[in-house]
């Protein structure tokens, strides 16, 4: 058959979507049904699975299968849906809360098993939907609902906290920009095994302008570090580079250091130390900040190992043979008195 | 092959016994292997024929240190040449590896009962670790008991002096040593024992032989010694014709969900985490990978039926279990699978509660927690299984329910179906009923729309679409689903409708359910309603009840949620009903609740199943 | 201060009508600040002494598009010169900011009802968002009410414009308009609102000029306008003498904790997770630090309540809470703590059910979940609120329950106590009675040592000793304890003794539960009996039945578990018996199985509370 | 008061100790007890929580108060008494099983928010009281009960993922090495905030010489990495060395590296680029591992700055007033009609 062409309405559902005006998660949804019509892989192949919040409405609005389930538990009921069938393409969406409070456990089992599915956090750095309380990525001393005296919660790095989970493919990308966020789509929809991607979003009514640093004309200009596969790692116009100094990523004038130096960008290292170390640029998109891939690399995929070694047993066994498996532990015959058996 | 066992050799001894029963207890410490003696002993007799009943008894799961008694491990089996429902109350015979498998046991032992000691672990040491200020061997606290004192160590080291073994392995052999004393005294049949041992053991050849030459040193022991004049037989039961298996609830349990998906033709999905005593169903499973098993061993008991949930969606027999601690953890998620309207196995083996409990001991204090234990109205069905060969049909009744309704189903074993064993007479397989999977293929709305929640007005159950199929593209969740449509709704009269909906579905499985048969004296006053494990005791009891002449009536429930249609219009014939559980009295909660009928309960909570004794008690003091 | 309130200036029409209550909906887009209206309305009438009841109803937990239904929030509230104890069932008067709010609320508007509209949000768009095909202005739609129709975004702006605003802004003030128009109508104070506004928005003096503005022009709006002439006023009403607040079921909770601190001596420790409708109570906590409250907002429910057991054990008055799927996830701790024996009170905002369900909705669903929602045998102690000021004092008495049994305690309440609200009457909070606390401080077993488990005699509590004082170092988990010394214990006889025991701690608490009273006709033939938030419906259809002159006696429990001592006795006096639940009939299944009493029900899960019509007619339908 | 001086014995209870002979688990119990005996402080001040395993029946054996909780909430648990009491010394016992599994979330969460609490985290690398599953640190293919086939899941890196969730303390010892263990035990203690220590614990049962390499008189020469402040990283006896070779942590040959190119350790390093870069030098004990503090570095604890905020409260509002606050939200009088109020 032939591959099916797609525009993005052919992803769109019926339901009104119910975020408030100036979301930061319309565009998102925009982006992902823009990259799925142009792939021309057909609708049905893909399942959409979510947690409990904003972000998470997100299937409601993908005509695709799809699955609204319960608070963080999205990448634990997604591997059961890639091991049952390899063949389809799954997607978790989920919040900063979603996955990173209540669903932390099940997210970096996902990433540590590599179970083949791509996970987009929608990190607002608040809880939206309960309407405002701080979340574990909310910046230390914010007062929120629940914080009124200012949040002493020290907030996870996303990326850092991924990569120590042994992910094998880590990203980050920013609502508003939707080329961008379908050029990582495209990586990782590519990428064998899960694939995470930190997606700082913008929650207008509740913690507007979090991301201003990186979206401001002015402010993106000096703090927005493109991570660019092959290409040394400047920013600021070209003023300022990354440079591995002992161990450490550091920032520093261009022109005060020997273009060699530049730190050169490559997500493929097995190593994960230096994409940590590029994770460490930034605790936040407070400052210079690095956008783009900081780890791609290939493992086995856990439902690729279970499907293997589920042929291989049958391949030596022989399709289970359930008469032989019920006698298996030995049996015995109770003849019946009447026929002439000893 | 099973029938061209050997049969006992005929005894040497002229002074044979012929027993229609005997109630066997092995002993020992931990590390004596009395688990394997014990089910040795099982095997062979169950080759020979003899019906039995079998229940092992841990150490809590921590290993406790060698000669101690939290360390004691023991097996009971009770054989005999009729069909017994339990492995009986207290031993005829007991194998005592080790002064604390003594201290611990010899209260149970039947007066005058058989004492078989190795008195080789009778030191010092030994007896100060199990509390005994003078040694029992002397002090006259073994008066009373047929007592054969072997010194099993030394005879053991001399047997396998020659197999190759050295150090530690040498002595790993004792518990052939006891076997094959045993094998000499109820007259087992030894081919079996050795057979296995040498199949077991087929890579480490010396091994074999040790436990071989052991088996039969203590063979020859028996033969030779003077201290053993009696010996027993037990003759083979008469049994229903058939073939017959020696099976334990966890395993028959994991054969019937392979069963199911042979059946239906679904892959198996079993998402779990490890918890005493359910994990040995993920073992049995994780062995079958031939069979298309997936198992999922996720980080926690969310993930496992989470990851059941997902599979569920996608097209397989999904099933997760584990036992009370983790099916708290699981509320959540089984109230979403129920709103989803996904088949889903839930197993629960229930263990001894609240918190961590007694993890190794029976209890059926989950069964109103199995009920009731989610938030909002989420009535799902309930089915508990009510010995260990009880387990393959009614897992496979499990999975019948959720496919056919599309809703969760919980079964409930406990400790004792699961580590218990009897004999199981294996079902043609081909004979096993199919059972029928529709996977949506088609829109089913107008212009060409699906609608996930327009119901079969049969059954009521919704369509089953799996991602892949085109044209079937939908979203499910936990938030109300609007009828039909499936859409997110917050009308009130919908949420009524959908309520309504979900409750009449699981109550409408009734007409699958086969009407209850009253067993015993139909016309006796007073009717013994048990579920689950209790059954072969309560069965047991009122046998034993109008062998002496008393009338009673009992009933078993396998399906607690919906129950028989036909179970209140019996309750009401009887003018007493009596309840024996493991628990508080948590069905008879329900029955009064659903029946106006005042039940009266036998409680037991002390880890151990019911003893016959205390059931007949109750019985004649109810009915005298 | 609040008796220096002037009360409503007097009325300049001369046709003014006295009404004993009347029932008022304010219902807009999420954006039109109804809640703020309804609030301050609410506050106003608090003040001129009016007794009063709201309900607030806000769009589901996700924020709709404007001007569409499910963006549509309502704040309905009930004034009266009367004690009255609901909102009402329908309004006497709708205030529709929108076509959406008109289009949702219309049918519920009594048949001659007053009906305030803001004609310029009625435009082309706006109409089609909430499905009208034609404008209800003209289309005849609003025959047989009276309509007020009012350009309220132009007046507003007019208002406003010299009070520095700009921008959005302006608008914002459109609920002020309303809120002023209806002051007028009703005859309400102008001068808490004012104050309110002023104090409010203090840091934004030109907002609260604004909001003044428009408040000031809504009511000489009212004055002025042709289309109204009659107005109405709603004399105080004759309160028990006292000090009032209005206050919501989450705040009053809140306090209820502080209170409980205080009471105690204990710092509260209030471990949680956000979800709705829980989340206020977590809100209204955090901003009390100067009572030394720690609230802690953990990664989930389960870290939540784990937290809370921590505090527990460290000596703080230590609570946990959230609603349906957070308390499933809770189980299992709350089974630990049970176990261990700790004071701690979980705290159950239930919401709609099963699943994610109808997060913003009122439901009764959680009994049995919170009587049976545990594996293994553990009862503890259920206490539900019957009303929002209910929630203050029944929340100490929880406190009380917990840390005088050494045991966890469920506090039930539901979306309408927590959201809803109603006058209160301040204690005099010296009278409140303390609660006493005894920290274990010397050993007291032999030879110096500390045995956990030994009970008190009256209370069969344990001593509670908190890690820092010297001699009574002990370790307490999950596992089965020992009597006395809390050790380890798989021994069976223990097992069933403390599972006795810790039923019988709880059972014995009945002896600290008032005997309930019956209201209303002591003689009549039917008791309807409640629990929870449906206190307020019950009563006042059981008032409505007696005016008409029929018999009926109510009866409601705030403690579930155990229930008082003469309950039975009072059951067993009425021929018929009616359970009014929003849910299938949950203590109904209790009360049936505890007394046998062929207990009725009347049931529903809509998602809204009882209207008293629906309680009434069943009275009627059963007494006549 | 004086301090009081404790033997080992003053710790130990009247419980029998019930590991299975030649357990890890004993060698640990003993470095704890005498580590506390040694430091003097009231025995009534410590507190040891854990969750469920072999590891956890710790407490019991504790002569102090403690808490034997249900399988993975030590940590939340822990949470709670230390807000609670921040005076008392607060230790979570826990297994790979516990700590890592079930109870993932917990122990990233309490390490971001650096709750005052000692991780002892016995990793022998497989389910111990469930009698041998795998868990998330045995190492990929290997067989159990539950994964006859060989397990297929890729273990975390205990070190790695604690640095990803910011953590302030991250150290590894083992059972055996009973100095090694009380240096890095006291370490801990001085530690203000969490403190998450990775004992490698032999579990002779069920996963026996899983430590081999460290262990074993041969191996342990050529593989173990003693971390020690201050020290260039050297080791097999000085013949191999530790180099940041462009952001990755290197070993090479000491003979072909200026000795100033081999790095110098600092957990105190503000940046945890280093350490996580560390971290990855092995994963899992098959070859040259480290052991010794990787990180060290001090930030506000949590309970510190709950206190605070609550002191300051009461500073600014003065003690609450339960009166004043019921009466906060505006009230009205009803007067005694028979008294003449107007
Ligand atoms: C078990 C459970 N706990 C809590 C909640 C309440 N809840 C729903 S969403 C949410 C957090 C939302 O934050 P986030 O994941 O960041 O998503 P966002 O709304 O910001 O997109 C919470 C606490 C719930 N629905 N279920
Ligand atoms: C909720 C729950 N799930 C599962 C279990 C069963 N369980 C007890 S300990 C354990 C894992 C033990 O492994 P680990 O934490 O590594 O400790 P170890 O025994 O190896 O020291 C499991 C799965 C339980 N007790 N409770
Ligand atoms: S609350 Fe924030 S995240 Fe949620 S829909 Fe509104 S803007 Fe978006
Ligand atoms: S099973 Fe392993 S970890 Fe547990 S006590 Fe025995 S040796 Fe130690
Ligand atoms: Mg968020
Ligand atoms: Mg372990």
């Amino acid at each position: 058959m032939t591959a099916p062409s797609y525009t993005r309405a052919d992803f769109q559902t019926d339901q009104e979507v119910r975020w408030c005006p100036g979301c930061g998660d319309y565009t998102i949804l925009a982006s992902v049904q823009q990259f799925l019509a142009g792939l021309g892989r057909p609708r049905e192949e893909f399942v959409f699975v979510s947690g409990i919040g904003c972000a998470a409405r997100f299937p409601y609005y993908m005509n695709t299968f799809g699955m609204h389930s319960i608070h963080g538990r999205a990448p634990a009921i997604a591997s059961g849906i890639v091991a049952s069938r390899p063949d389809l393409s799954v997607w978790v969406i989920t919040g900063d809360g979603d996955a990173l409070s209540i669903g932390g456990n099940h997210l970096i089992h996902a990433l540590r098993r590599n179970v083949d599915m791509k996970i987009l956090l929608f990190n607002n750095q608040i809880y939206g939907l309960t309407k405002g309380q701080y979340s574990p990525t909310s910046e230390a001393g914010k007062t929120t609902k629940s914080s009124p005296y200012g949040s002493i919660d020290y907030p996870f790095n996303p990326v850092s906290l991924a990569l120590g989970a042994e992910a094998t493919f880590v990203a980050r990308t920013l609502d508003m920009d939707r080329n961008h966020t379908q050029g990582l789509l495209q990586a990782a929809y590519e990428h064998e095994g899960s694939a995470f991607i930190e997606i700082y979003q913008n929650c207008n009514v509740f913690n507007d302008k979090a991301f201003i640093q990186l979206t401001g004309k002015e402010e993106r200009v000096h703090n927005r570090i493109d991570l660019e596969t092959g290409k040394p790692i400047v920013f600021d116009g070209g003023a300022k580079a990354v440079v591995m100094r002992d161990g450490q990523a550091t920032v520093v004038d261009s022109s005060t250091v020997d273009p060699k130096a530049i730190l050169v960008h490559d997500p493929t290292r097995p190593d994960p130390a230096i994409a940590f170390a590029l994770s460490r640029l930034s605790h936040g998109p407070y400052g210079p900040t690095p956008l783009g891939i900081f780890r791609d690399v290939s493992r086995p995929t856990y439902e690729g190992q279970m499907h293997a070694q589920i042929d291989a047993a049958k391949e030596k066994n022989g399709e289970g043979d359930l008469a032989r498996l019920i006698a298996s532990q030995g049996t015995w015959t109770v003849k019946d008195p009447s026929s002439n058996g000893g | 092959m099973a029938d061209e066992i050997a049969t006992a050799e005929p005894s040497t001894t002229t002074n044979t016994e012929t027993l229609e029963k005997v109630v066997i207890r092995f002993a020992g410490d931990s590390g004596d292997g009395m688990q394997v003696a014990g089910s040795r002993f099982t095997d062979a007799s169950a080759l020979f024929g003899n019906d039995l009943a079998t229940l092992p008894s841990f150490p809590a799961e921590i290993r406790a240190p060698a000669g101690t008694l939290p360390g004691v491990s023991s097996f009971q089996v009770q054989i005999a040449d009729f069909d017994i429902l339990t492995a009986g109350d207290s031993p005829d015979c007991l194998v005592a590896m080790n002064p604390a498998a003594l201290k611990k046991n010899l209260k149970d032992l039947q007066q005058g009962g058989t004492l078989v000691l190795n008195t080789d672990a009778f030191d010092e040491r030994n007896l100060a670790k199990a509390g005994y200020e003078t040694d029992p061997l002397e002090d006259g606290t073994l008066d009373g008991y047929r007592v054969i004192k072997v010194p099993m160590d030394d005879l053991t080291k001399e047997a396998v002096k020659d197999t190759g073994v050295s150090g530690r392995s040498v002595l790993r052999s004792k518990n052939f040593f006891a076997l094959g004393l045993l094998a000499w005294l109820f007259h087992r049949p030894t081919q079996p024992t050795i057979d296995w041992a040498q199949k077991k053991f087929a890579r480490t050849p010396e091994v074999a032989a040790a436990n071989v030459a052991a088996f039969q040193a203590g063979y020859t022991f028996g033969e030779a010694t003077e201290s053993a004049k009696i010996t027993f037989e037990i003759k083979p039961a008469a049994l229903r014709p058939g073939t017959y298996t020696n099976v334990n609830g966890n395993t028959a349990l994991a054969w019937g969900l392979i069963a199911a998906s042979k059946l239906s033709g679904l892959p198996l999905f079993y998402g779990t985490y490890p918890i005493t005593p359910a994990s040995d169903i993920l073992h049995e499973l994780a062995r079958h990978k031939n069979f298309g098993v997936r198992t999922f061993q996720a980080e926690d008991e969310i993930a496992g039926v989470g990851s059941a949930i997902g599979a569920a969606f996608a097209g397989s027999l999904a099933v997760t279990g584990s036992s009370g601690p983790g099916i708290a953890l699981k509320s959540e998620a089984i109230s979403l699978a129920f709103m989803m309207e996904l088949p889903l196995i839930v197993i629960n083996v229930q263990r001894g509660g609240p918190s961590t409990g007694l993890p190794t001991k029976p209890e059926q204090s989950d069964l109103l927690f199995s009920l009731y234990g989610r938030h909002g109205e989420s009535p799902i069905p309930v089915l508990a299984i009510a010995s260990p060969s009880d387990a393959f049909e009614l897992t496979i009744e499990a999975a019948r329910i959720a496919i056919k309704y599309m809703t969760p189903v919980l079964l409930l074993s406990d400790n004792q179906v699961a580590n218990g064993s009897e004999p199981w007479m294996l079902p043609d397989v081909n004979a096993l009923e199919s059972i029928d999977v529709q996977f949506a293929e088609h829109p089913n709305g107008p212009n060409g729309t699906f609608l996930p929640y327009m119901r079969d007005i049969d059954t009521f159950a919704r369509p089953w679409a799996v991602p892949g199929t085109a044209g079937l593209e939908h979203r499910i969740g936990g938030l109300e689903k609007e009828a039909i449509t499936g859409n997110v709704s917050y009308d009130p009269a919908n949420h009524q409708l959908m309520t309504d909906s979900r409750a009449w579905k699981v109550a409408n499985i009734v007409n699958d359910i086969p009407d209850l048969e009253v067993a015993g004296d139909e016309d006796a006053e007073l009717l013994v309603l048990g579920w689950g494990s209790t059954f072969g005791s309560i069965r047991a009891a009122a046998r034993r009840v109008r062998l002496a002449g008393g009338k009673v009536a009992t009933l078993h429930l396998r399906h607690l949620n919906p129950m028989p249609q036909n179970l209140g219009e019996i309750l009401h014939r009887y003018d007493q009903i009596l309840i024996p559980e493991l628990n508080t009295g948590q069905l008879r909660k329900v029955i009064r609740a659903e029946f106006l009928v005042d039940a009266k309960g036998l409680n037991k909570i002390a880890g151990e199943p019911f003893k016959i004794s205390e059931i007949t008690e109750k019985i004649e003091e109810m009915t005298k």
